[in-house]
C-alpha cells in the first residue's frame, strides 16, 4: 500500500502562543530597560480589558471563517448592540436581563440576515457582510448623534469593572465563551459539520451535511459574539456609543487576530484557542507600546508586519506538511 | 493556506456571478434614467464630462483591482496606498513646480513597488492576499503618519493638480474634456487591450485554475505578481488624479479599497478569479459614482446614504447571482 | 426579467429615501426618522439651551489674565482651592490623549510638548498615552496610568459620556485630574479647560454666513461626521441661527473630511440648485476644497466659514473671499500643563477654565497669515513664543 | 442470484431528467435486487452519472418514481437518500484531508451521546468497519491527507458502510485503484452482497463488470438500450450496444522497426524523493508503456520528466544534449509535453473557452514564436484535426464531455509541436469512442516521429498500445517487457512475484 508514517492526528496548540511568549518576554525586557514595568497590576488589567473587547468579536469571527465565510459587519453590530443594551436598560438594574436578551436577539437577527444573504442569497460573504455593514451604518448615523442610553449600574460594576486579582470578570467571560466555542467545535455535530463545510463544501454536502443551515448558524453565533462584545463595551462605557465598533476597527482587527491565531482564511483549519492567543498578542503589543509611550503609528506598522509574518510562518508549516 | 485553497473556497461563489456585463449595464441605465428624471441637464455634455472626469480615479482603481481579483486574489491596500502617495507627493514637491514631474515618476515607481511587494509576499511566501494586503494597509497608514508625523506637510503645485482638476476647455460637442477623463480613456483602452492579449488571457486562466496553468508552462507567481503591480500602478495614477482634484489630505484614499472591490463585484467579476471582464469592473465603478451623484440630486439625507448604497449593492449582486446560478 | 425586478426595487428604494428626506432636507441629528416640518429639522437631543445661552454670553465676555497670553486667560473665572494637592516638585505628569489622528490634535500635542519643555526641570517626566480614538482603549489607558504614580493626570476624552466612569475612577484615587477639550459628565476633576465651545463656534460661523448671504438664500451645510459630540453642538447652534434668519438650508452633507468627496457634493448641489448662496462648515478641514469646487465650476464663492488652518486663510486672502474663521484654538493644549503645575503648587485655578475663543475676520486676517508654516498648521496655536518654534511644528 | 423480481430492493420507473431543456435521461427503468450487483455501462454523456445522482439524491428527477424496498421515495437531498439507505462512492474522492479517518467516515451522522459527539465510539466503530474489510493496518485517527490514494478509496467505501446502506452506488470505484487493490475491492463487493446489500456498479472497465455483476444495463444517449443477465452476453455485444462498433479494431497497429528512430531522451540513474535509479531511453516513433500499481512511481516518473517534481540526482539527455528539466517551462522548451491523469484539476481551465484552453501552452511559453492570428488559425486546425465536438471554440470547456475535453488538452500540446509526449492515464474515465480516437492520435504522433511515454492502469490498453513496456514498483523500474507480453507478466512484475528482469 503505502510506506507513509501514519501518526494519529495531532491538533497542536498554534505557534501563536510561542510568539505571544516571546513578544511579552522581549517587551518586558525592553520596558524594564526603559525603566518601566510591563506586568504591574494596572497594566495587566488594562491589557486584559482590551483583549476582552476584541476577544469576543474575534472568537465569533473564528467560527464564520472556519466555515469558509467572513463577517465584515461585526464592527457595526458591536456599536448597535451597545446602544440597544444601554437604551433598554436606561440606567435601571431592573431592565438588565431583558436588555441583554433584546441585544442578543437583535444581533442574532443580523447574523441570520448575513447568513441568509450568503447562503440562499448566494452573495459572496465579503460583499454581503460589507453591504449589511453599510445598512447598519446608515441606521446608526441617521438615528444617533452621539452616545445614548445609560448602562445599568449593576452591569457596570460587575462586567465592566469587577475583577479577580489582576483578571477582569470580562476576560473570564471571554475565556468561558472561547471554551464554549472550543467545545462546540470539537464535541458537537455542528462543530464537525462547520469545519467540514469550510474544508470542502461539496464533500460536506455529499456527506449529507446541510451546508446552508450550518453556515447560517455560524453567522448567527458570530453576530451573537459581537452582541456580547457590545454588551461588554456598554458596561465599560456606561452608555451606548454609535461609533465604538468602527473606531475600534473590530472588523479588520478581529480577522487579523483570527489569522494570527492560525486559522486558515480559506476555512476548515484552525480553532478558537489560537484566536485567543492572537487577541492576547495584539493586546500585548498595545500594552508594550503604551509603556514605551511610542505613538500609535509605529504600532500600526508593527501590527501589519506581524500579521503578514505570522501567516507566512503558518503557510511554511502547511507546505512542509503537504510535502510529507 | 495557499491562494489556491482560497480560490477553492470561493469557487462555489464563482458559479454565482457569471462574467456578463449585462446586469451592470441594466443597473447603470436605471440610474441614468433616474438622474435624467430628476436632473436633465446632468446629461448635457459638459456636466457629463466633468462627472466622468471626477469619477476617473475610482474607475482606474477598479480596473487595477480587477487584474488582481480575476487572477484569484484581493488587494485591500490600494486605499491606504492612495493616501500615502498623496501625502508623499505633497511633501516631496513642497510647492516647488520644478519637482512636479520627477515626483510623479516617483509616485508611479512607488505604486509599482508596493504592488511588487504585495505580489511577492502573496505568491512566494504563500500568504493569502487578503492578509498580505491587510497587513500592507496597516503598514502604509502607519508609515505615512509616522513619516509626516501626523499632519500632511508641504504642498502640491498647480502643474501637479491640473491633471486631476483642470480640463481642456471649449471643445466642440463635449464642451470641456477634463485631463482626468483623457487619462482614463487612454488607460481604459490599454486595459481592454491588455486583457485581450496573451497576458490577459493567461491571467484569467491563472485565476480559474492555477494548477493547470502552471502545468502548461505559465509562471503563476509571476503572472499574479504582475497583477499586483498593475493594481499598484493604478493606485498611483488614481492618487495623482485624486490629489489633483481634492488636494492633500489623510482622507484622500480612505475606504477606496472597499469601493473598488465592490465596484468590481458589481461589474459581474467573481471573487476567486477566472471570471468577468475589465469593462464590467469599470462600469461597476461608474455605477457606484453615479449612485452617489444620484443621492446628491435626490437629496438623500447624508446620514442615510450608506444604507441606500448598501441596499442597492446587495440587490444588484443578489439579482445577478440569482440570474446566473440557474444551473 | 429578474433585472427589471432589480430596477424596480432600485427605483422604489431611491424614491423612498428621496421622499423621506426631500424637502426640507432632514437633519442627520434627528432622533426620529421623520424630520420636522420646518427649517433645519428638529433640534438635536444634545442641544442644551442653558449651555447654549452661556456660551453665547461668553462670546462677549472680557477675559481676565495676561493680555498677550490667551491660554492663561479665563472668562468669568470661578476660582477653586487646590491646597490639598500641594506637593513638592519636580513632578511626573501623565496625559491620556484621545487620539493624534488629525492635524488639529497634532498641532495641539506639539504645542503641549513644547509647553512641557518650556517648564524645564519643574516636570521630571511627562507620560503620554494615545487611545487611537478608541473609547475602550482610553478607559484602559487611564486605568493603566493610575498605576504609574503620576502627580497629576490630564485627560482629553475621546467621548464625553463614555469616558465619564473612567475619569470618576481616576478622581477617586485622590489624584488631581485635569480635563480639557471635550468634557466629562462629572464635576470630580479639579478643573475642566476648554475654549468657549461648540455652540460659540457654530453660532459665529452661522451668524456671519446668514447675515452676508442674500435673505432666504440657499445654504449648504458641510459636516465631517455624524455622532461626534463636539461637532454636534456646533451644528445644533448653527441650526438655531439659520432658523432664526429664515435661511433655506438646502443640504446637510457629511464629507468624512475628504476633500474629493466634498468637491463632488458641492458640484452636484451647484448643478441641482444653480447657485448656492452660503456655505457653513462644522470644521475647517475641507473648507479649501469647498472653495475650489466653486472656483472650478466658475461660480462666485459665496459667504463661507472655515477654521484657522493656514491653507484656508491663504485662499481667503488670495481669492478675497467673504469669509470668517471661528476657531477652536489649539493653544488650549498649553493650559492643562500650566494648570497642573499651579494645582500642584496649591495655587487657585478657575473651574471651569473657559479660554477665550477668538474669531479670525477680514480685519485681523493678515495678522494670522504665515507663509512659512505648513498649510494644515493652525494659526491659533499660541506657540510662537515656545521653544523649538517654528521647527517643531513644521 | 435473484433476477429482477417485483420485490426488488430498488425500482426505478420512467426516470427522466433534462437540463436547460436538454434531455439527459429519457424514461429509464431499472431494478436492483437485494444482494445483487447490477452494472450500468455506457459512453460518457450516456446519462450514467445523472442517473446515479438522481438515485443518491443529488438531483430530483423531472419525471418517474424511485421505489426502495417497496417504499416510494422522494429524495430532496443526498441526506434524504442516505437516510433511506442509499450510499454512493464517487469517482473523485469526497474526503477532508485535514480531518481524521473517523471524522470523515462519520461526517454528517456522527454518533452522539447526550447531544455530544461520542469520539470514542466513533473511533471504535470506524476500526470495526475497517477490520470487517480486512484493512486492519489503517489507523482510524490518522488525518486522511496523509493516506495513500488507495487508502483514501478504502475510507470512501467505509464511509458508505457506516451509513449501513441497503443500496451502494459505485461510480468508477476502481478508477484510482491499482490492480491488486481492485482484487480487494472484489472481495469487499462480495462481502457486501452476502450482507444482502444491492450494488449499482458503474464502470468503463468491462472486465470488472463481467467479474462482478449479475446483470448489466446499457445506457445510450439517456435511454436504456437493454438489460441483460451478465452470463448471457459478451464484451463485444456490450460495446456494440454502447457505440455500435466491434471491440476488435480497437488499437491501432504498432510501430514497425523502421518507424523507430534515434534516441530522443535518456535518463541515467535518475532519482528524487519518490524515484530511485531510473534508467530509461525514449526513441522517436516509439510508444513506451509504463505499468505498475498506483503509487509505484509511474506518475512520479512522468512528473520528473516534465519538471514538476524534477530528478534531484542522475542525468537527463534530450536529443543528445544534457538537460536539466527544472520546471514545466524548461521541459516544454526541451520539447516535452505532459497530459496529467487529473484532467479536471490539472488538465483544463474549466471556465475558459475551448480556444483559450487550446492556446494556453503556446501563449505561456512560445508567445513570441509566431504571430497571434497565425497561432490561432493553427490551433483551430488542430482542434478540427482531433475532432473536438463542441458548440464552437468559444464554448466554455466545462460543458464538453470528458473525451472532448481531453482532445482539447491534446490540441493544446500539439500546438507547441512537442517531440516527447508524456501521457498519464490519457483515457481514464473517457467513453469508448473517444478512447479509440485518442489511441489513434497517440499512434499517429509516434509515427510522425515523436517519442511517447504512456502510463495506463488499464492493462488491455497498455498491452494494446505499447511497443515496449516498463513496469514500476516502489519507485524503481521493476523490469522491461517487449510488445506482446501478457497481462500476467505485467502484474507479476508490478506486485513483485518474479525476479526483476534486467532492463
Amino acid at each position: 500500500m503505502s510506506a507513509l508514517p501514519l501518526s494519529p492526528a495531532r491538533r497542536p496548540v498554534p505557534g501563536v502562543f510561542v510568539a505571544l511568549g516571546l513578544t511579552l518576554a522581549i517587551g518586558w525586557l525592553v520596558v524594564a530597560i526603559d525603566g518601566g514595568q510591563l506586568f504591574n497590576q494596572s497594566t495587566t488589567v488594562s491589557l486584559l480589558h482590551v483583549a476582552a473587547g476584541l476577544g469576543f468579536v474575534a472568537v465569533g469571527q473564528t467560527l464564520v471563517i472556519l466555515g469558509g465565510s467572513l463577517d465584515l459587519s461585526v464592527a457595526y453590530v458591536v456599536s448597535l448592540s451597545t446602544l440597544v443594551a444601554a437604551e433598554t436598560m436606561n440606567g435601571s438594574n431592573a431592565a438588565l436581563l431583558p436588555a441583554i436578551g433584546l441585544t442578543l436577539l437583535v444581533s442574532a437577527g443580523i447574523g441570520l440576515f448575513n447568513g441568509l444573504l450568503v447562503t440562499t442569497g448566494q452573495i459572496n460573504p465579503f460583499i454581503a457582510t460589507l453591504g449589511v455593514g453599510l445598512l447598519l451604518k446608515g441606521y446608526l448615523d441617521s438615528r444617533y448623534d452621539g452616545p445614548a442610553g445609560s448602562t445599568a449600574p449593576a452591569l457596570v460594576q460587575t462586567l465592566g469593572y469587577q475583577r479577580v486579582g489582576p483578571v477582569p470578570l470580562s476576560f473570564l467571560l471571554l475565556l468561558a465563551v472561547a471554551g464554549a466555542c472550543w467545545f462546540l467545535l470539537s464535541r458537537t455535530r455542528f462543530g464537525h459539520h462547520l469545519i467540514a463545510v469550510g474544508g470542502d463544501p461539496e464533500v460536506a454536502r455529499l456527506s449529507g451535511v446541510r451546508n446552508d443551515r450550518v453556515r447560517v448558524t455560524a453567522h448567527v453565533l458570530c453576530s451573537l459574539c459581537a452582541g456580547l462584545a457590545g454588551i461588554y463595551l456598554a458596561s465599560r462605557l456606561g452608555s451606548g456609543a454609535p461609533r465604538v465598533g468602527t473606531e475600534g476597527l473590530y472588523d479588520l482587527e478581529s480577522i487579523a487576530a483570527v489569522v494570527i491565531g492560525g486559522t486558515a482564511l480559506a476555512g476548515g483549519r484552525g480553532g478558537v484557542v489560537g484566536t485567543v492567543g492572537g487577541v492576547l498578542l495584539l493586546a500585548g503589543i498595545d500594552a508594550i507600546f503604551n509603556q514605551l509611550a511610542v505613538d500609535a503609528f509605529a504600532k500600526q506598522v508593527v501590527r501589519g508586519v506581524i500579521i503578514i509574518a505570522a501567516v507566512a510562518v503558518y503557510a511554511r508549516r502547511a507546505l512542509r506538511k503537504a510535502d510529507r | 493556506m495557499t491562494t489556491q485553497t482560497v480560490s477553492r473556497r470561493l469557487a462555489p461563489l464563482r458559479r454565482w456571478n457569471s462574467g456578463g456585463i449585462l446586469p451592470i449595464l441594466a443597473v447603470l441605465v436605471v440610474l441614468l434614467v433616474l438622474v435624467a428624471a430628476r436632473q436633465p441637464d446632468f446629461l448635457s455634455p459638459p456636466s457629463l464630462m466633468s462627472f466622468l472626469g471626477r469619477s476617473a480615479p475610482i474607475i482606474l482603481l477598479a480596473a487595477g483591482q480587477y487584474f488582481v481579483i480575476v487572477s484569484g486574489e484581493f488587494d485591500l491596500s490600494v486605499g491606504s496606498l492612495v493616501t500615502a502617495q498623496v501625502v508623499v507627493a505633497a511633501r516631496l514637491i513642497d510647492s516647488d513646480p520644478s519637482r512636479t514631474w520627477p515626483v510623479v515618476l516617483v509616485l508611479l515607481a512607488g505604486g509599482a513597488l508596493v504592488g511588487l511587494v504585495n505580489g511577492l509576499i502573496t505568491t512566494r511566501l504563500r500568504v493569502p492576499s487578503f492578509v498580505t494586503t491587510l497587513g500592507m494597509f496597516l503598514i502604509l497608514v502607519g508609515a505615512v503618519y509616522l513619516w509626516s508625523d501626523g499632519a500632511p506637510k508641504g504642498g502640491l503645485t498647480d502643474q501637479f493638480r491640473q491633471l486631476g482638476r483642470r480640463a481642456v476647455e471649449d471643445v466642440p460637442v463635449f464642451g470641456r474634456l477634463p485631463y482626468a477623463l483623457l487619462v482614463l480613456l487612454v488607460l481604459a483602452v490599454a486595459a481592454v487591450l491588455l486583457m485581450r492579449s496573451d497576458f490577459g488571457r493567461t491571467l484569467v486562466a491563472v485565476g480559474d485554475n492555477p494548477r493547470t496553468a502552471q502545468l502548461s508552462g505559465v509562471r503563476v507567481w509571476r503572472t499574479r505578481t504582475i497583477a499586483f503591480v498593475l493594481s499598484g500602478l493604478a493606485a498611483a495614477v488614481a492618487a495623482i488624479l485624486i490629489g489633483g482634484y481634492g488636494g492633500v489630505s489623510f482622507q484622500a484614499g480612505a475606504g477606496l479599497e472597499f469601493g473598488a472591490i465592490t465596484a468590481v463585484v458589481l461589474g459581474g467579476v467573481a471573487l476567486g478569479g477566472g471570471r468577468g471582464s475589465v469593462v464590467g469592473a469599470m462600469l461597476g465603478a461608474l455605477t457606484l459614482e453615479l449612485l452617489f451623484a444620484l443621492m446628491n440630486f435626490y437629496g438623500v439625507s447624508g446620514a442615510l446614504r450608506p444604507s441606500v448604497q448598501g441596499a442597492i449593492i446587495l440587490l444588484a449582486v443578489a439579482v445577478s447571482a440569482r440570474r446566473f446560478s440557474s444551473r | 426579467m429578474k433585472r427589471c425586478l432589480a430596477a424596480v426595487a432600485a427605483v422604489t428604494l431611491l424614491t423612498l429615501a428621496g421622499c423621506a428626506t426631500d424637502t426640507p432636507v432632514a437633519t442627520p441629528s434627528s432622533t426620529e426618522s421623520a424630520p420636522a416640518g420646518a427649517g433645519t429639522g428638529e433640534q438635536s437631543k444634545f442641544f442644551d439651551q442653558t449651555d447654549y445661552d452661556n456660551e453665547l454670553a461668553l462670546l462677549d465676555a472680557t477675559a481676565t489674565g495676561p493680555a498677550d497670553k490667551p491660554w492663561e486667560q479665563a472668562l468669568n473665572p470661578t476660582l477653586v482651592d487646590t491646597t490639598k494637592f500641594k506637593k513638592a516638585g519636580p513632578y511626573k505628569i501623565c496625559f491620556s490623549n484621545a487620539a493624534l489622528n488629525n492635524p488639529w490634535r497634532q498641532v495641539g500635542y506639539k504645542t503641549m510638548q513644547a509647553e512641557v519643555a518650556a517648564q524645564g526641570d519643574r516636570i521630571k517626566e511627562f507620560v503620554h498615552v494615545e487611545a487611537e480614538g478608541k473609547d475602550q482603549k482610553q478607559i484602559a489607558d487611564i486605568n493603566d496610568l493610575l498605576g504609574k504614580d503620576c502627580d497629576a493626570l490630564i485627560v482629553s476624552p475621546n467621548t464625553t459620556a463614555t469616558l465619564t466612569p473612567a475619569v470618576e475612577a481616576a478622581c477617586q484615587t485622590g489624584l488631581p485630574v485635569i480635563v480639557f477639550d471635550r468634557g466629562v459628565d462629572t464635576d470630580c476633576p479639579v478643573t475642566f479647560i476648554n475654549p468657549i465651545g461648540g455652540y460659540g463656534f457654530g453660532h459665529v460661523g452661522a451668524e456671519f454666513v446668514s447675515q452676508r448671504m442674500k435673505p432666504g438664500g440657499k445654504l449648504l451645510a458641510l459636516r465631517i461626521l455624524p455622532g461626534v459630540d463636539v461637532l454636534e453642538t456646533r451644528w445644533s447652534a448653527a441650526k438655531v441661527a439659520f432658523d432664526k434668519a429664515g435661511v433655506d438650508v438646502v443640504g446637510v452633507e457629511f464629507t468624512d473630511g475628504d476633500p474629493a468627496k466634498t468637491k463632488k457634493i458641492v458640484d452636484d448641489y451647484l448643478q441641482r440648485y444653480g447657485t448656492i448662496d452660503g456655505v457653513w462648515m462644522d470644521a475647517g478641514a475641507v473648507a479649501v476644497a469647498a472653495v475650489e469646487a466653486f472656483q472650478d465650476a466658475g461660480k462666485p464663492v459665496p459667504p463661507i466659514n472655515g477654521e484657522d488652518q493656514l491653507d484656508f486663510l491663504k485662499v481667503w486672502k488670495e481669492a478675497g473671499l467673504t469669509a470668517i474663521a471661528p476657531t477652536y484654538p489649539t493653544y488650549q493644549w498649553r493650559t492643562p500643563i500650566i494648570a497642573a503645575l499651579r494645582i500642584l503648587d496649591g495655587q487657585q485655578v478657575s473651574s471651569p477654565w473657559k479660554l477665550p475663543q477668538p474669531t479670525i475676520t477680514q480685519e485681523n486676517l493678515d495678522s494670522y497669515l504665515d507663509a512659512d508654516m505648513p498649510p494644515l498648521h493652525y494659526a491659533m496655536c499660541g506657540c510662537t513664543d515656545l521653544p523649538g518654534y517654528p521647527q517643531r511644528w513644521k | 442470484m435473484p433476477d429482477g423480481h417485483p420485490g426488488a430492493l430498488l425500482a426505478l420507473r420512467g426516470i427522466s431528467k433534462s437540463f436547460l431543456g436538454v434531455g439527459v435521461l429519457h424514461e429509464v427503468d431499472l431494478d436492483v435486487a437485494a444482494g445483487e450487483v447490477h452494472a450500468v455501462v455506457g459512453e460518457n454523456g450516456a446519462g450514467k452519472s445523472t442517473l446515479m445522482k438522481i438515485v443518491s439524491g443529488g438531483y430530483a428527477p423531472d419525471a418517474g418514481t424511485i421505489t426502495l424496498a417497496g417504499q416510494p421515495q422522494v429524495f430532496g437531498s443526498p441526506r434524504d437518500a442516505q437516510r433511506a439507505g442509499v450510499g454512493i462512492i464517487h469517482q473523485e474522492f469526497n474526503l477532508l484531508p485535514e480531518r481524521t479517518v473517523a471524522e470523515n467516515v462519520y461526517l454528517g451522522h456522527e454518533p452522539v451521546r447526550r447531544g455530544l459527539v461520542d469520539r470514542r465510539q466513533m473511533l471504535a466503530s470506524t476500526r470495526r468497519l475497517l477490520d470487517s474489510i480486512g484493512e486492519t493496518a489503517l489507523p482510524a485517527d490518522a488525518p486522511v491527507g496523509r493516506l495513500s490514494v488507495a487508502q483514501q478509496q478504502v475510507v470512501e467505501i467505509v464511509k458508505t458502510l457506516a451509513l449501513d446502506a441497503r443500496l451502494i452506488i459505485m461510480d468508477e470505484p476502481t478508477a484510482a485503484l491499482a490492480d491488486h487493490e481492485v482484487a480487494l475491492l472484489y472481495r469487499l463487493v462480495r462481502r457486501l452482497q452476502e450482507q444482502g446489500i444491492g450494488i449499482l456498479y458503474v464502470s468503463h472497465r468491462l472486465t470488472e463488470v463481467f467479474d462482478l455483476s449479475s446483470r448489466i444495463t446499457v445506457l445510450k444517449d439517456g435511454r436504456r438500450v437493454t438489460t441483460v443477465p451478465t452470463a448471457d452476453t459478451t464484451a463485444d455485444e456490450l460495446v456494440r450496444h454502447m457505440v455500435g462498433r466491434e471491440l476488435s479494431h480497437y488499437y491501432p497497429p504498432r510501430a514497425t522497426p523502421q518507424d523507430i528512430g534515434e534516441v530522443r531522451l535518456t535518463v541515467r540513474a535518475g532519482a528524487n524523493r519518490k524515484l530511485r535509479d531510473i534508467d530509461l531511453t525514449l526513441r522517436a516513433g516509439e510508444v513506451l508503456g509504463v505499468g505498475g500499481l498506483q503509487g509505484s512511481g509511474r506518475s512520479a516518473l512522468a512528473r520528473a520528466l516534465f519538471g514538476v517534481a524534477p530528478f534531484t540526482a542522475g542525468e537527463v539527455v534530450v536529443d543528445g544534449t544534457p538537460t536539466r528539466l527544472r520546471s514545466p517551462r524548461t521541459a516544454m522548451r526541451a520539447g516535452v509535453a505532459y497530459v496529467s491523469e487529473d484532467r479536471k484539476g490539472e488538465g483544463i481551465v474549466a471556465r475558459q473557452s475551448v480556444l483559450d484552453n487550446a492556446l494556453l501552452a503556446s501563449r505561456a511559453v512560445f508567445a513570441l514564436r509566431s504571430g497571434r492570428t497565425a497561432r490561432t488559425v493553427r490551433v483551430r486546425e488542430l482542434l478540427a484535426a482531433v475532432e473536438v465536438r463542441s458548440a464552437g471554440d468559444q464554448q466554455e470547456i466545462r460543458y464538453l464531455s470528458g473525451g472532448n475535453q481531453q482532445k482539447v488538452v491534446l490540441a493544446r500540446w500539439l500546438a507547441v509541436n512537442p517531440r516527447i509526449l508524456l501521457f498519464d492515464e490519457p483515457t481514464r474515465g473517457i467513453d469508448v469512442g473517444a478512447k479509440s480516437a485518442i489511441h489513434d492520435l497517440v499512434r499517429r504522433l509516434a509515427r510522425d516521429g515523436a517519442a511517447v511515454l504512456m502510463i495506463s492502469s488499464d492493462l488491455p490498453e497498455l498491452l494494446g498500445m505499447s511497443d515496449r513496456m516498463i513496469v514500476m514498483r516502489d519507485g524503481r523500474i521493476a523490469g522491461e517487457l517487449p510488445a506482446g507480453a501478457t497481462e500476467e507478466d505485467v502484474v507479476a512484475l508490478a506486485v513483485g512475484t518474479v525476479r526483476e528482469t534486467a532492463a
